[in-house]
């Protein structure tokens, strides 16, 4: 029933909140508006997504993002001296990383993750979903990088998306 | 019925949306039904519209309640419901030839149609250029989709050339538009009368160079010489029923010329007065003898009667720009006349085309003998166009004549004869070969298999179309007296402007 | 306290516009695509961050009060540079001439990417072997 | 009465039209109706016009322009009345026998009556104008009688040669009628006449004189556009014996008697028309003796004739004018007759050919007879009605004009006619009827059925009445024609056979004499069957009417053959002539005072780099479309940007979304074109091109600085400004604009939207389409993006909801509402594909394209419920319990109208390109 | 300080300018599509910083709704774009 | 100012109508895109350039042209911005189905060096 209603909480929240933002006001028309919309968009989505993300240990989110927050900006202090430094020493290549994650919500989180984070980049999902193509700008150990990827990324996004 | 002058407009465009929403799930009869009444209920609303203009007054129909000068006025007088009554009197038979069959191969057909005449009246009646503009491209997509619809081969190239032409025209529209907004500050046609002849003295070239520009477009739709080689191709490749409401098409470059004319360049436009006349008057000549020469060397009926819209078209282009009462009147008699003849031809040609089999239009000899219905109406449909008397076409031509200014007489008068002699040598010729002309050896080898038949209602609708120009033959004295007065009107634009600024909102402040 | 948040502003707007700076250039200064594209996609969506950050905090002290709505254009553009990223890096190894072939093979060395003169090559070919040229 | 005679043909014509399945015998006594009836009611009418009385009748048509049904029957109109009623009634009986089993008499009887009743109307017209009118209904209904055997190709070069030439003259006849029309003030006959003087005296008399005489001088066949006529003997015969000898080819010699009181008494006339008249008279004679078709003779000779009586009108003196009169009688008498009995031999002996005929008078005595007699008419032999006149003609000759060289040149034709007439008379009556022969005839020759001999012999009976009793038969015939052509003029005169020895006499009888000798001896010296002069006019003709047809071919295609850059280049050149001419040897600069210019800040240069780089960097790359597309972009980009700091949000965002939306569009159709332009490898036009567009990029930017610099005084906007918020309710003045002041160029803006998705889809739908380069393996998948992108799709759809809904306040509205959301559904058919995406989201774009306009229509409608004009905006503020107060605008329906159009019309637009190729598949595979 | 303020932001709109010249150099260099693509998106990110700024500037809000259409919506482009170079046919 | 406006305008123009003179259905389509850019910029210029004042009506501003740009002309830009849309999907499929129906990228539908039909003759039989 609720299911119904709600086909995804998550998106209701994220809708219900998103709105109150824009909005800027939390006068009760508004909020009868947004609780309006957060039960629309979803209904209207359903009809165009094929499955909606479930959510598993919906409260590690907020330290990953604050993790991965961090690790941006480091990494592109990183990125900036490599990018303003002199261009020969710099060893890129691609690396394939075999993936845990099954749930192709986690893998898309993880993509963009090892996107955002400098000097990581995803290039391709392999067919099966298996492995992750990603170039980095500079890696000295492959193998330490995919560890790093793996402990640091994955393994807290396949608590959130089992 | 203060709201009737909105009638020809949101009446074909709410035809057109209810038709949409009817296609998918119904028959063809349903939507063919639909296009009827709302076409009934257009030309009623036309005939009121007539009336009422005929009492002589000017009215502004202020949309949203504004002040002209603030939003958009609506402006029926004479000239705008004469435009309104022929474009709905030319639809009738377009359409009626259409639901022969075409309406079925061409998707969104009644829709499009309807928005058609949706886009020609609502550029008939507005009283601002801008809108103008906007209606402009109503018409003019709308006539993309009734020539592309259903489209095929070479009649996507002529629809190429038509629709990139006319984009190039319309973007000069805005560049213009543009202009006369950043140097007058108004876009109310009316309004711009009064700013026009007020342009200060370091400001007339540029004002000029902007005027000059928007008629240029004008005359581009209008297929004046030199722009006027989109139009043979376009028209001959049309389908015959969209051909014959396309003639309606040229006249509406016609129209924004004369408006725009006698608005801005009348006796009331300072430093503007009589602008352009000249040029047009040459260029309006000399369009009317490359028609009637492209009518003498057209292999194709149906290309024949394209150089014969062009050449009407040059014909009012002089009416236009002699602006003398007595040729805007013989100009506005011709106007409809021309239209309903030359849209006849395009439906003779199609006609022709079909019971001619292989052949199809083309001015070559054929083993097919053609019934003698068909002779009849190609030769009304000739004698018309060419302008040779009794019809229509004679009347118009020589009240044109007849109203020459003295100074013009020499070559106006040679163009007007000489173009009506080259048409006529033309489709004597065209008219003998498709007719008479029977090749005996072929006789067993062609044949119009393959060809959609003839139906009744094509004959009735260029029957139609003919009685329309018999009409118009027998009984030109209303006609004309209502197009004298037209032009009356039109040469005291301070009576439009005073009528303009007079109109107030009914409830908001002046 | 407007002090700080001033000198906070400021400093974001300096950090923010480094980096978007710093993105643009590495787009210019790096020899290869595969280089470039770390360049904008990271700095420069980290850039705007700190320039939408400087807004807000600047609108509240001098504007008309806390807009944090604005922080959703970050959010935004946080969730779309991934998938601006994927999708050209997708399209830069489907023009490579040596692609990363099976997974688990290690690292590769970088590949070339059809390039202008590649495409120009091609036409002249194209050409040579029409014979003629019309147009 | 008048006009009961003039509709008698028409309604004949009319009646034989409709009599489908109507026997021959039906149809022929439906068209002798209408003369023999007409003959009756003419009697009537005779003594009243005998008496001088002028019968009229007006019908109004158009009295504005002076053209009205005006009918009048004088002594003039009335002879020639009864010479179209009296022939025409012999030429029905006559074709009823003529005509053969398979032609279709309907046909021919429908186009005879229609010739009839516009002859008819020729002469009975009292308007010039309805004159005009009447003439060319005689000019198209010959052309449909001379190509009667419509597939012989003579017949129809000689109606189409018969129709431009006489065609061409009635349109002159019109341009000279128009004239006299302005000079008199009006076009009525009687008017016209009195108006002679003033006529004559105006500047205008030459063109008047000219035109008219060219109507005149191609209808009657005179030197030099006289080579119609033996080319229109192509006709059947009846129809050369009614149309060629008896009265179409008099209208125009008639026009010069009806105008004669007007414009003759010039010199310029006198000289013009006599010696026009004088060179046909010769030349027609002298071609006539040499034609082998008998035809051809009668045609010749009738051309002659008619030179004749032009001469005599040229004249100018009142006896002229009466031998004018009485000479085109006598000639309509003899040379009907004389046709007739030429159709009859054709029709017994197969051939016209005077080589191969002969002493026929054996075979056909009585025909023979008659010809015979007819044919001295012709000489102008005493005591037939051809001499009557011919010795007037003489007389009149011998006295012409003022100068004597002119006279006697006048005479010296004179005779020469005489001797030449006599000639070719003989040679018709010689190589027929006597001598030898006939040579190699498909069929024995015998008499023909006699109701086809009575109307030779009523002819030929009324050439010896008026020859041997000219006082009593025809003078008050003629009186009365010439009391009707000249009026008070109108001169005393008796006919008479004997006037005693005189020169004319003396001139007749060395004619004959001369025209015996001049035959036989012209037979032995240069064996007349062989000589065949040619023509050549008829020759000039046909050279340049085929030079027309084919120069105005070749020019025609030639000129359309440049296709759309000839258009659009001529167009370009029009616009800079425009564009120029205002400041051409003008004191105007564009520029005027320059004020200082505003202040550039940074941004605005690095917008303006980025946009000038990109463009030119597309023009650098147009070859390579791809590379074009992506630099365009950047293009489209800074024009947004440009708006966003030139102080106009609502345009940079609509700028932004049509952007994406336009890329995707051009993306996929580049599917299906190909990947590259090829180039002009012609150097001359890149320049000639660059050249052009620079010129006009340098016109349009000066234009636009022109104005930037000069400063704006009272548009109208700063009204809009003030009266947006308190009667709009709006303080986004843009979307007020577009919803409200200006909402009825939203609803078109929104229906040419609609329009072009119609269009998209109506050309799409059907089509089979084939990418220029199928790309192999399966489809793609992006898992990745397109599992982000769903994420995307509900926030997208509520900041379109937030853009739709504060659009009467801040920046977005309807339209960009619209796009907001169309776009993540399109990023949705790209990463996902069209199947998987309309599986799911199951909506009638068309449908939703209908609601759409429906909805504006009826946002707009609303107000007619208050008696308030469309589009009129209320506003309401609800004040609901929980909620608190609520503004609604009814402005906002309209603009749901516009949102659901932008949002329908888009996706139909992108999906229909989108997913064209998979129906193409699905067909394909079905087929 | 709201003068150096309004002179930082003027500052860093200079600065952003600088990146957009940048991106425009490697749009019309290449030499590879993505190339010019990615030129594209970078162009598009720095004008996101550009309205921001501006709005900052002009202290208004009105450019509120540009840079959040173009922080959702700009990468429509890439995408469309990128999916051609992959695949032409961009809906599959 | 006015000069860098005027000159992207100018320049605009030029590269629109010389793609456009191109005849090649894509070039034709760019350049129309250019034009169209080149024409919306010439109407918001007829409201001249204002820096900062957007039409959006704000409390304490008193709705005087002093404060704000001029509205007009943007409105007629948006109206168009979104018919030059139409204008564009309507010409971009006519140029796929002139490419599908005719195998030509040219605008006419084929290669310019075919002469039109080599004469009347073959179309008309001679009459004379
Ligand atoms: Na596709
Ligand atoms: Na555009």
């Amino acid at each position: 029933m609720i299911a119904r209603i709600f086909p995804s909480v998550p998106q209701s929240i994220t809708v219900f909140v998103f709105w109150l933002l824009m909005a800027e006001d939390a006068s009760p028309g508004t909020l009868v508006l947004a609780a309006f919309l957060a039960w629309l968009m979803p209904q209207i989505a359903a009809r165009l997504e094929r499955e909606f993300a479930r959510i598993g240990e919906a409260r590690i989110l907020l330290p990953l993002g604050a993790k991965l927050l961090w690790d941006v900006v480091v990494a592109n202090i990183t990125v900036a001296r490599q990018v303003l430094g002199p261009e020969d020493r710099l060893k890129p290549g691609f690396i394939w990383i075999p993936l845990e994650l099954t749930n192709i919500h986690g893998i898309s989180a993880l993509t963009s993750v090892i996107t955002l984070t400098p000097g990581t980049l995803t290039a391709e999902l392999s067919a099966d979903r298996s492995h992750l193509l990603v170039h980095c700008l500079h890696v000295e150990d492959p193998e330490q990088m995919i560890r790093e990827i793996k402990q640091r990324y994955e393994a807290p996004l396949r608590r959130v998306f089992p | 019925m203060q709201h009737l002058v909105l009638a020809p407009i949101v009446l074909p465009l709410v035809t057109g949306a209810i038709l949409l929403m009817l296609e998918r799930r119904h028959d063809v009869r349903v939507l063919r039904s639909g296009a009827w009444i709302g076409l009934a209920l257009l030309l009623a609303a036309a005939v009121a519209l007539v009336a009422r203009a005929d009492g002589g007054g000017i009215e502004a129909y202020l949309l949203g309640d504004w002040p002209s000068r603030l939003g958009i006025a609506l402006m029926l007088d004479r000239l705008s419901a004469l435009m309104v009554l022929t474009t709905t009197l030319l639809a009738i038979p377009a359409l009626l030839y259409a639901c022969a069959g075409w309406d079925r191969r061409a998707l969104h057909f009644h829709a499009l149609f309807q928005i058609q005449l949706a886009g020609l009246n609502g550029a008939f009646l507005t009283g601002d250029i801008f809108n103008l503009f906007v209606f402009f491209e109503v018409m003019l997509i709308a006539s993309y989709g009734l020539l592309l619809s259903g489209a095929r081969g070479e009649r996507i190239a002529a629809g190429m050339h038509y629709v990139v032409f006319n984009i190039a025209a319309s973007t000069l529209f805005l560049i213009a538009l543009g202009l006369l907004y950043g140097m007058l500050g108004s876009l109310n046609m009316a309004e711009l009368a009064v700013r026009v002849a007020a342009v200060a003295p370091e400001d007339v070239a540029l004002v000029r160079v902007t005027l000059g520009l928007l008629l240029v477009v004008f005359c581009a739709k209008a297929a004046l010489l030199p722009m006027y080689l989109w139009l043979p191709e376009t028209y001959a490749r049309a389908p015959a029923a969209v051909a014959a409401l396309f003639v309606i098409m040229t006249k509406v470059g016609l129209y924004a010329l004369l408006r725009t004319g006698s608005l801005w360049f009348g006796d009331m436009a300072g430093p503007f007065e009589g602008f352009a006349r000249g040029p047009l008057l040459v260029l309006g000549m000399a369009t009317m003898l490359l028609g009637s020469l492209g009518v003498v060397g057209a292999l194709r009926l149906r290309i024949a009667a394209a150089y014969l819209v062009l050449m009407s078209a040059g014909t009012l282009f002089v009416a236009f720009a002699l602006a003398q009462p007595g040729t805007i009147a013989a100009g506005l008699y011709y106007l409809p006349q021309s239209c309903f003849a030359a849209a006849a031809l395009f439906l003779v040609a199609h006609i022709v085309q079909r019971q001619r089999g292989r052949a199809g239009d083309r001015v070559l000899p054929t083993g097919l003998a053609l019934p003698l219905q068909t002779g009849l109406l190609f030769m009304v449909t000739a004698l018309a166009l060419v302008g040779l008397p009794p019809l229509s076409g004679f009347i118009g031509k020589f009240l044109m004549l007849a109203a020459v200014p003295a100074g013009d007489i020499g070559w106006v008068y040679f163009s007007v004869l000489a173009s009506s002699l080259l048409a006529l040598v033309g489709l004597s010729r065209s008219g003998s070969r498709l007719f008479w002309r029977t090749v005996e050896d072929q006789r067993d080898t062609d044949s119009v298999d393959g060809q959609p038949r003839v139906t009744r209602m094509e004959f009735a609708a260029t029957a139609l179309l003919l009685a329309l120009v018999v009409a118009m033959s027998v009984f030109p004295a209303p006609v004309l007296r209502y197009t004298t007065a037209t032009a009356e009107q039109l040469l005291a634009p301070a009576d439009y402007v005073r009528e303009v600024r007079a109109t107030t909102p009914q409830v908001r402040a002046p | 306290m407007r002090l700080a948040v001033d000198i906070a502003t400021l400093f974001l707007l300096v950090v923010g516009c480094f980096f978007v700076f710093l993105g643009s250039f590495a787009l210019v200064k790096l020899s290869s695509f595969f280089h470039r594209i770390h360049g904008p996609t990271k700095a420069s969506t980290l850039g705007v961050g700190c320039i939408l950050a400087a807004s807000v905090l600047h609108r509240a002290i001098h504007g008309t009060g806390l807009h944090p709505r604005e922080l959703l254009i970050t959010v935004f553009l946080f969730l779309t540079a991934p998938v601006a990223a994927h999708l050209m890096s997708r399209a830069a190894l489907s023009l490579m001439d040596r692609r990363p072939e099976a997974p688990c093979s290690g690292t590769e060395p970088e590949g070339h990417i059809r390039d202008d003169a590649d495409e120009r090559a091609e036409q002249q070919a194209r050409e040579r072997a029409e014979g003629r040229d019309d147009g | 009465m008048l006009l009961l005679l003039l509709a008698l043909p028409f309604v004949a014509a009319l009646a034989i039209a409709m009599a489908r399945g109507a026997s021959r015998r039906t149809v022929a006594w439906l068209a002798a109706a209408a003369p023999v009836l007409g003959l009756g009611m003419l009697g009537w009418l005779t003594p009243a016009v005998m008496a001088g009385s002028e019968l009229r009748e007006i019908v109004s048509w158009l009295p504005q322009g002076g053209l009205a049904l005006g009918l009048h029957l004088d002594g003039l109109a009335w002879m020639f009345a009864g010479l179209v009623l009296g022939i025409g009634a012999l030429i029905v009986l006559y074709a009823h026998y003529y005509l053969a089993e398979e032609d279709s008499a309907r046909r021919f009887f429908g186009c005879l009556m229609l010739f009839m009743g516009a002859m008819l109307g020729v002469v009975l017209a009292h308007n010039l104008l309805v004159l005009v009118v009447f003439w060319e209904l005689t000019s198209i209904s010959s052309f449909l009688l001379i190509g009667f055997w419509t597939g012989r190709q003579d017949a129809r070069q000689g109606a189409r040669m018969a129709l431009t030439i006489t065609g061409m003259g009635g349109l002159a006849l019109l341009g000279g009628v128009l004239l006299i029309g302005r000079v008199v003030g009006s076009y009525e006959l009687d008017a016209v006449l009195a108006g002679g003087d003033a006529i004559r005296a105006s500047a205008l008399y030459p063109a008047i004189l000219g035109l008219v005489l060219a109507g005149v001088f191609t209808k009657s066949a005179q030197f030099p556009l006289h080579f119609w006529l033996p080319q229109a003997m192509a006709a059947p015969t009846p129809v050369s014996a009614y149309l060629h000898s008896a009265t179409m080819v008099k209208a125009g010699v008639f026009l010069l008697a009806r105008l004669h009181p007007a414009l003759a008494g010039t010199d310029l006339f006198f000289y013009v028309v006599t010696t026009v008249g004088a060179v046909t008279l010769l030349i027609g004679a002298w071609y006539a003796i040499f034609q082998h078709d008998l035809k051809g003779l009668l045609a010749y000779s009738t051309i002659s004739h008619l030179g004749l009586i032009t001469l005599l009108f040229g004249l100018s003196t009142p006896m002229a004018v009466v031998a004018g009169v009485f000479h085109i009688l006598n000639h309509a008498t003899f040379k009907a007759s004389l046709f007739m009995a030429a159709g009859i031999i054709d029709h017994e002996c197969g051939t016209r050919d005077l080589r191969r005929l002969g002493n026929l008078r054996k075979y056909m005595p009585y025909t023979a007879a008659l010809a015979i007699v007819a044919s001295l008419a012709m000489a102008g032999i005493p005591l037939l009605n051809g001499f009557l006149s011919k010795e007037m003609f003489f007389a009149e000759a011998l006295e012409a004009g003022e100068q004597s060289a002119f006279r006697v040149a006048i005479s010296i034709a004179a005779l020469l006619y005489g001797v030449f007439g006599v000639a070719y008379s003989l040679r018709f009556v010689h190589d027929a009827f006597l001598g030898r022969g006939p040579r190699a005839l498909p069929v024995e020759p015998h008499e023909p059925p006699v109701w086809m001999q009575v109307p030779v012999a009523i002819l030929v009976a009324l050439c010896l009445a008026v020859g041997i009793l000219p006082g009593l038969v025809i003078e008050p015939v003629l009186k009365t024609a010439v009391a009707g052509t000249l009026g008070e003029a109108a001169p005393e005169f008796s006919l008479a056979v004997w006037h005693g020895w005189n020169l004319p006499l003396v001139m007749s009888i060395a004619g004959v004499l001369g025209g015996l000798l001049f035959y036989f001896a012209l037979r032995r010296l240069f064996a007349l069957h062989d000589a065949m002069l040619r023509t050549w006019g008829r020759h000039l003709y046909h050279v340049n009417v085929e030079k027309l047809f084919n120069a105005a071919w070749a020019f025609t295609a030639r000129v359309a053959a440049g296709g759309i850059r000839r258009s659009l280049f001529w167009m370009i050149v029009v616009v800079l002539v425009v564009g120029s001419a205002p400041f051409i040897g003008q004191e105007a600069s564009l520029l005027g005072d320059l004020p200082a210019p505003q202040p550039m800040p940074a941004l605005g240069w690095v917008l303006w780099a980025v946009l000038v780089a990109s463009t030119l960097a597309t023009v650098a790359w147009h070859g390579k479309r791809l590379t074009a597309l992506i630099v365009i972009g950047a293009t489209g980009l800074m024009v947004s940007v440009a708006f966003a700091m030139l102080s106009a949000p609502d345009l940079a965002l609509t700028q932004l979304l049509v952007e994406m939306v336009t890329i995707a569009l051009m993306m996929m159709a580049l599917n299906y074109l190909p990947k590259q332009s090829k180039q002009a490898r012609t150097p001359f036009r890149r320049w000639r091109d660059a050249l052009i567009s620079i010129v006009a990029g340098v016109g349009v930017a000066g234009l636009a600085y022109a104005m930037l610099v000069r400063t704006p005084d009272g548009a109208v906007s700063a009204e809009m400004l003030a009266r947006s918020l308190p009667e709009a309710y709006g303080a986004n003045v843009v979307n007020v604009i577009l919803v409200d002041f200006r909402g009825f160029d939203t609803f078109g803006e929104i229906t040419v939207f609609a329009v072009a998705a119609l269009v998209v889809h109506a050309m799409l739908r059907f089509a089979r389409m084939r990418p220029d380069e199928v790309m192999p393996g399966p489809p793609v998948q992006l898992p990745i993006p397109a599992d982000l992108t769903q994420l995307l799709f509900p926030l997208a759809l509520t900041v379109s909801i937030y853009l739709f809904l504060r659009g009467h306040n801040a920046p977005g509205g309807g339209f960009i509402a619209g796009l907001a959301i169309a776009v993540p559904v399109l990023i949705k058919y790209v990463l996902q594909g069209a199947r998987a995406v309309e599986a799911t989201f199951g909506f009638d774009y068309v449908r939703g394209i209908s609601i759409g306009l429906l909805l504006a229509a009826a946002g707009g409608l609303g107000s007619l419920l208050f008696g308030l004009p469309f589009l009129t905006s209320g506003h309401v503020d609800l004040h609901l319990p929980v909620i608190g107060s609520l503004p609604l605008a009814s402005a906002l329906v309209f603009d749901t109208g516009v949102y659901v159009v932008v949002f329908a019309g888009a996706l139909l637009i992108l999906s229909t390109m989108g997913t064209v190729r998979r129906r193409t598949l699905a067909a394909e595979e079905a087929a | 300080m709201i003068d150096l303020m309004n002179l930082v932001i003027s500052g860093a709109m200079v600065v952003v300018g600088c990146a957009m010249l940048l991106a425009l150099w490697r749009l019309v260099r290449g030499p590879t599509a993505p190339d010019r693509i990615l030129a594209l998106d970078t162009l598009y990110v720095a004008t996101i910083a550009e309205v921001v700024l501006l709005g900052m500037l002009d202290e208004t809000e009105v450019y509120f709704e540009i840079a959040l259409i173009i922080a959702m919506l700009g990468f429509f482009g890439t995408v469309v774009l990128s999916k051609y170079v992959i695949r032409r046919d961009i809906v599959e | 100012m006015e000069f860098a406006l005027a000159s992207g305008i100018g320049v605009l123009v030029a590269a629109g109508v010389y793609l456009l003179l191109r005849a090649r259905t894509f070039d034709v389509i760019l350049g129309l895109t250019l034009l169209s850019y080149a024409t919306n910029l010439l109407i918001f210029a007829s409201g001249r350039m204002v820096v900062g004042k957007p039409p959006v009506l704000r409390a304490l501003v008193e709705p005087v042209r002093a404060n704000y740009a001029d509205p007009l002309p943007q409105a007629l830009v948006l109206t168009a911005i979104v018919i030059a849309f139409a204008m564009t999907a309507v010409v971009v499929v006519v140029a796929m189905r002139n490419h599908a129906d005719l195998r030509s990228d040219h605008v006419d539908g084929r290669e310019p060096e075919r002469k039109p039909d080599a004469g009347p003759e073959d179309e008309r039989s001679r009459d004379a």
